[in-house]
């Protein structure tokens, strides 16, 4: 962060070292920090993952307990979710690049952006803290299902489960702070003549994204505050009563249902599904445009698709509950939007395909992160079918089917599409390049080991094995035939975190690079790279707000000089 | 607020496990061993005028036993539970009631329940009193031990057991044992409670925690002795799990060994 | 597709479970022709329109409309799908169960409990006896039957499920403590145990199980949902008898349950 | 460089930034209270037959008429304190800011002896599903009360400085700390017949 920075001009000298860089209200330091925060958090969670997926595939070696493992598990996908991709898709690339992307100096409320971070990271740091307590980390899943997750634990305030409820409200409050943040700051700050139909289509992402996070985080938070409550207060919102635990009766509880906790849970987080992949979708249409030099195939059924898809992803939530015994309407309507909600993923990937198509490809590393998005998603996407299905379900829910499902879509789906946003930005953030050579070995050992980790999963699913086993599945029959599949997962697993290496060296390494970029060298269209130098000028953004004359994507328009027409060209300059 | 920061005992060998991962995992079994205090236990110390009135020399011994009709005992049903089942291939029979020759009763914790005097005392043992997890059952199946004493929980089986303490003076916790591990833990509120395994719910054991070094727990003969006494007028409670509780009142003068036995009946 | 999918899913030995496994293989289908035909398309593309060999890209691109017949096709199938698969099966096999009075053969109760499946069975008069939690107890009373029911006389419970072949059974899924989900994969039924609420599941197995089976032979009780430390073994036998073998297996149950009586 | 519209409106969305964020915060809290509404729907039709009314009957509904009144009452002086900024009148505004500080005062006081008068007769959250909602709701009601005199007060006594510098954006300040006091007192008006008088 620093090394970067100095290459600035020191305009702002009286602004200390705090005030610049820790309590920046400056929307490109808080990406950083969000950015530097979230990978992190990546990569904890990640090697949380290399832990348990080496109990899984030797389970005799009793390498963690079963408490420690189920810690993981709950932590892994919450790290993973709110502390990892969520920060880094929405609170870094959305913080650093939507304020340039529409023209405006900063966000609109400066002050609330710093404050979104700096609730962020105290939410992070206090769901960790779970891991000092007696009984260690929330240990009930990520998506702390009730009763367990009430019961679970047995001091009750200093307690990783309360801890990861009270991380959790912090988390809420900060995302609701960025989407208001967001969603006025593109309302509001576009540049003159930037309409709605000319910005980018990662700007609309992140709108969308905006929205979900404002409207589906609140139920979640109630569930919290009410899960909260039946912990410490022992009411019984989600406790029924003649509970059972371990031969004592749990007469304090009386009355409570503990479906009411599973709808409210996932009324955010099936939204929350497509927080995860709207970003990512936002990205690859950025690299994809500018690596095949032409226009966004479909722009704006595509941008239709995004709404339809965040309104459509509210009506959707109960697909996660098929096997709690709902009756036929309910479960009719609800494959039914399952089933609608699927075409505008499928007019958003077939837009991505038919992009490509006439293109001139240029195939750079943040190109083939993109590209291996595609069919990444498209594995992602097309294997929720049968889990969408009721019917399908019954065999596949909650098995490694489920598992295999939702990591392609935000494993090599999203997480790639960070990747590539992350090598395709760097310059525009450092104003150095990241090595391509590094880069390609990154990509190619990432895929591969990707799909060796996530592949055998499926077959893993069909046979029926559930997820969330401390031994992979050792104790059960029908998992005898497919257990040597967890030690391929977790041969891949080691090679990923291998690959990751190449990354890690490339991200600092290149920081110290002699050489500077030109200010827009993927001869790019859009204001970020267009209008302001690489890095931006503190503060400000750009010498002066730019004017926006023609949509994001005008690439190789017939009859212009270049190949590539920057949105703040007037037509007259063609 | 006492209550609150009771509950706060930090784990510190959980963190390290996550900096240190795949570095001493292997060995990681649970919590740092209580301090333990090296004053030796109250029998070597009769010269002290403290101790001399908190611990004497008379004693009070009996046996316990049961009358009435014996109830019939349980085969426990492991399920499909392969390795602990193999351990009992004739049958595990349920714990509830363990009678020896002329029905005494085993398992049952007899101790004085009051009449020392008010502000005694006692340091707890510095041997630690073992529990052990075998053959899927608890052994013992009931344990006392001092206030202050040292738990061992051991896992000797070759399957993971969890352990899970259901106090409610004593803090209560809930955790995983992998084979051959081992975790302490020490109490410091006078109380009998239970501990489960949640993964084989027919693991229970009992145990009673007590304030002073003056309690036994019964064997297969049903046969108590209580030691180092001073002299006084005691209330001596048994406790059973099944059976419950009874007590009698007893006076014993110095260097005397006065014997008290005790009859329990179904309810 | 249906060969290579059921390599990997286990045998199918119920009445409904070949409805779940063709739509399965069907929407598999759809997906592999998806998946291939995007694939060809892409990697295509990708050569095709390299750098080098399309140095000037073409700002237009496809111009024809094909792609929205391909979302028509798609929204078609899946409609199918749904209308003519999904909703009627669930409908006919798991909706119609939950109404009172259907025509059963035998009546169980699956009861979750951290970590095992107990199975409460009526025993000879079929009639459930009184169950309390206050009763409950894991060595002696799993179920909390109240003994001093005469209809509980004969009621036991059983850590595996033990059913006849080819009769329907009805089976009302609870739990006492969390959130369990009772999962048979050779019978395609699944379905949450959630304490305080009891959820009917219907099914009629086709074949008997395995007999003296090797540990993968097994038919077995698995559960689907986290409850817990003892979750991954959470496991339990599923027996299918010949009705004559199962009738003298309940005989031999409820002689043995009478015995013991009140036994601690 | 400034950041655009955070005084004036912008022409094409006919706001101006602040007045657009309390907005969203407002959705998003509609949807916050609205999952709590859901839920104490779910868990009445859960109820045992007569419990809630039975608990319902405990409650005091002079109470919260009073406190209904003086929140409404105060919905009227967080206008007139806007109001009279408008006016240019900023002694008056002082009088009606200080006005509703007040009455959210009362308001919390008066909540407070309910709570009190409830804890004496040994109604507690944990006492049945009805009181566990009554307690959280209204509790959580109370935070936002909280929030919005705390607010309210910075507005009131520090935050004045700004109308010497830039009153119209200290005015488009008290306006939105005005919705979101609005805010308040409608789900205060949700909550009591729901929760006094209907069930």
């Amino acid at each position: 962060m620093v090394t970067h920075e100095s290459h600035h001009d020191h305009h702002h000298h009286d602004e200390g070292f705090w005030r610049k860089y820790i309590f920046s209200v400056d929307h490109k330091v808080i990406g950083i920090q969000y950015g530097i925060t979230s990978l992190i958090f990546l990569l904890v969670g990640f090697c949380f993952m290399l832990v348990m997926r080496y109990q899984m595939a030797w389970p005799e070696k009793a390498f963690i307990t079963t408490d420690q493992y189920n810690m993981l598990g709950a932590m892994h996908g919450t790290i993973m979710v709110f502390m990892g991709v969520v920060p880094l898709a929405v609170g870094a690339f959305g913080n650093y690049m939507v304020p340039i992307q529409i023209g405006a100096p900063d966000m609109a409320f400066p002050r609330l952006n710093m404050a979104s971070y700096w609730v962020f990271l105290p939410g992070c740091i206090v769901m960790m803290l779970g891991f000092l307590t007696d009984g260690g980390a929330a240990q009930s899943g990520w998506t702390s299902y009730t009763p367990l997750s009430v019961l679970a634990g047995s001091g009750k305030f200093w307690d990783g489960q309360t801890m990861w409820l009270l991380g959790m409200v912090f988390l809420i409050t900060s995302s609701l702070l960025g989407s208001v943040n967001f969603i006025v700051t593109i309302f509001q700050l576009r540049a003159p003549g930037l309409t709605f139909m000319r910005l980018p289509f990662f700007v609309w992402t992140q709108l969308v994204t905006a929205f979900l996070l404002l409207l589906a985080f609140p139920p979640l938070e109630a569930a919290g505050i009410l899960q909260l409550m039946d912990r410490l207060a022992e009411t019984s919102f989600f406790m029924p009563s003649g509970l059972v635990v371990s031969d004592v009766v749990q007469d304090q509880f009386s009355g409570g249902n503990p479906l009411l906790y599973q709808h409210l849970f996932w009324f955010l987080a099936h939204p929350e599904v497509y927080v995860l992949i709207l970003p990512a979708m936002g990205i690859v249409a950025e690299i994809v445009t500018n690596n095949t030099r032409k226009p966004l195939w479909g722009y704006k059924s595509m941008v239709y698709a995004a709404i339809f898809l965040g309104f459509m992803s509210f009506l959707v939530w109960a697909h996660h509950m098929y096997m709690t015994g709902m009756g036929t309407a309910i479960s009719a309507f609800f494959q039914t939007t399952t089933m609608i909600i699927s075409i505008p993923s499928v007019v958003i990937l077939t837009a991505f395909f038919i992009s490509l198509w006439g293109g001139s490809i240029r195939y750079n590393t943040p190109m083939l992160f993109a590209l291996s998005f595609l069919p990444m998603f498209g594995i992602g996407g097309l294997t929720g079918l049968p889990l969408g299905l009721s019917t399908s379900d019954i065999h596949l829910h909650d098995t490694y089917y489920v598992i295999g499902h939702f990591h392609y879509v935000v494993a090599p789906g999203t997480v790639f599409a960070l990747f590539a946003g992350i090598y395709y930005w760097y310059p525009k953030v450092t104003g150095k390049r990241m090595n391509e050579t590094l880069g390609k070995i990154h990509f190619w050992g990432s895929i591969v080991c990707m799909n060796l980790v996530f592949m055998p999963m499926f077959g893993m699913g069909l046979a029926g094995v559930s997820r969330r086993l401390w031994d992979g599945g050792a104790v059960y029959a029908h998992a005898q035939e497919v257990l040597h599949l967890n030690e391929y997962s977790t041969w891949g697993a080691f090679g990923l975190i291998f690959f990751q290496l190449f990354f890690i060296v490339n991200f600092f390494g290149s920081l110290f690079s002699k050489e500077k970029t030109d200010d827009n060298l993927w001869q790019a269209t859009t204001l970020e790279w267009c209008a302001a130098p690489s890095p931006p000028l503190p503060h400000l953004n750009f010498a002066r707000i730019p004017e926006v004359h023609r949509g994001p994507y005008e690439y190789s328009v017939p009859g212009h000089k270049t190949d590539f027409s920057p949105q703040t060209m007037k037509e007259t300059e063609a | 607020m006492h209550q609150l920061f009771r509950k706060i005992n930090i784990d510190w060998s959980n963190p390290l496990m996550f900096l240190l991962v795949g570095l001493h995992l292997a060995g990681c079994g649970g919590d740092q061993p209580a301090p333990q205090r090296s004053t030796p236990p109250p029998a070597t110390s009769s010269e002290n005028t403290i101790a001399q009135k908190t611990t004497g020399t008379a004693s009070i011994s009996g046996t316990v036993s049961f009358i009435g009709e014996v109830p019939k005992l349980r085969t426990v049903d492991m399920g499909s539970v392969a390795e602990c089942k193999e351990q009992h291939s004739a049958g595990l029979k349920s714990e509830a009631l363990v009678l020896g020759d002329g029905n005494t009763i085993a398992n049952v914790i007899v101790k004085i329940k009051s009449g020392l005097p008010s502000n005694a005392k006692y340091d707890p043992p510095t041997n630690p009193a073992e529990l052990d997890q075998i053959g899927c059952i608890y052994t013992p199946h009931v344990l006392a031990v001092q206030v202050g004493q040292t738990v061992k929980f051991k896992n000797s089986d070759s399957v993971i057991h969890n352990v899970h303490t259901l106090s409610e003076k004593n803090p209560a916790f809930n955790k995983a044992v992998n084979k051959g591990g081992e975790m302490d833990r020490t109490y410091d509120q006078e109380e009998t409670f239970f501990v489960k395994c949640d993964i084989h719910p027919w693991m229970k054991n009992y145990i009673g925690v007590v304030s002073h070094p003056f309690f036994s727990v019964t064997k297969l003969d049903g046969k108590f002795e209580i030691k180092n006494l001073p002299v006084g007028k005691y209330t001596v409670e048994v406790w059973h799990e099944r059976l419950g509780e009874k007590t009698q009142e007893i006076e014993v003068s110095h260097g005397q060994s006065a014997e008290l036995d005790f009859t329990l009946s179904k309810s | 597709m249906k060969s290579f999918l059921q390599l990997w899913m286990p045998s199918n030995a119920s009445t409904h479970g070949g409805s779940v496994d063709n739509l399965i293989f069907y929407i598999h289908w759809l997906m592999l022709v998806l998946f291939v035909g995007w694939g060809i398309f892409f990697v295509y593309t990708l050569f095709r329109f390299n750098r080098t060999r399309n140095p000037k890209a073409d700002y237009h691109g496809v111009k024809n409309h094909y792609s929205s017949y391909l979302e028509f096709a798609v929204a078609l199938i899946e409609a199918v799908l749904l209308i003519g698969f999904s909703l009627p099966f669930w409908i006919q096999e798991i909706a119609g169960a939950a109404e009172e009075n259907t025509d059963h053969d035998i009546e169980l109760r699956v009861i979750g409990q951290q970590f095992q499946w107990n199975i409460h069975y009526p025993g000879k008069d079929g009639i459930f006896g009184k169950t309390s939690p206050n009763l409950v107890d894991g060595t002696s009373n799993v179920l909390g039957l109240d003994r001093s029911d005469p209809n509980a006389k004969d009621d036991f419970s059983s850590q595996g499920l033990s059913i006849p072949v080819n009769k329907k059974i009805l089976v009302h899924v609870s739990s006492y403590d969390v959130i369990h989900s009772f999962f048979l994969p050779v019978m395609r039924v699944k379905q949450d145990a959630i304490p305080g609420i009891s959820v009917p599941v219907v099914f009629t197995a086709t074949e008997t199980s395995p007999k003296d089976p090797k540990k993968s032979e097994k038919w077995e009780i698995g559960c689907a949902q986290l409850c817990g430390t003892g979750h991954y073994k959470m496991q339990g036998d599923l027996v299918v008898l010949e009705e004559d073998a199962y009738n003298t297996w309940v005989d031999e149950q409820v002689k043995q349950a009478l015995e013991e009586g009140e036994a601690w | 460089m400034e950041i655009p519209y955070t005084v004036q409106p912008r022409p094409d969305t006919g706001v101006y930034n602040g007045k657009m964020g309390i907005w969203l915060f407002l959705a998003s809290e509609i949807m916050l209270f609205g999952a709590l509404f859901s839920s104490l729907i779910l868990l009445y039709i859960g109820s045992p037959e007569g419990l809630w009314h039975d608990s319902v009957s405990h409650l005091s509904v002079p109470f919260a008429t009073f406190n209904t009144l003086v929140l409404i009452a105060s919905s009227v002086t967080v206008v007139m304190s806007w109001a009279s900024l408008k006016m240019q009148d900023l002694g008056k505004y002082r009088i009606y800011m200080g006005l509703t500080v007040l009455l959210a005062l009362v308001f919390l006081v008066v909540k407070g002896f309910e709570y009190n008068e409830k804890f004496s007769h040994g109604y507690f959250p944990k006492t049945n599903t009805f009181y566990a909602v009554y307690f959280t709701m209204t509790g959580l009601h109370a935070l936002h009360i909280i929030g919005g005199v705390i607010v309210n007060l910075y507005l009131l006594f520090p935050g004045t400085k700004m109308w010497e510098t830039e009153p119209e954006r200290f005015t488009n300040r008290i306006e939105c700390a005005g919705l979101y006091w609005h805010f308040v007192d409608l789900v205060w008006i949700f909550l009591f017949p729901i929760l006094y008088l209907m069930l």
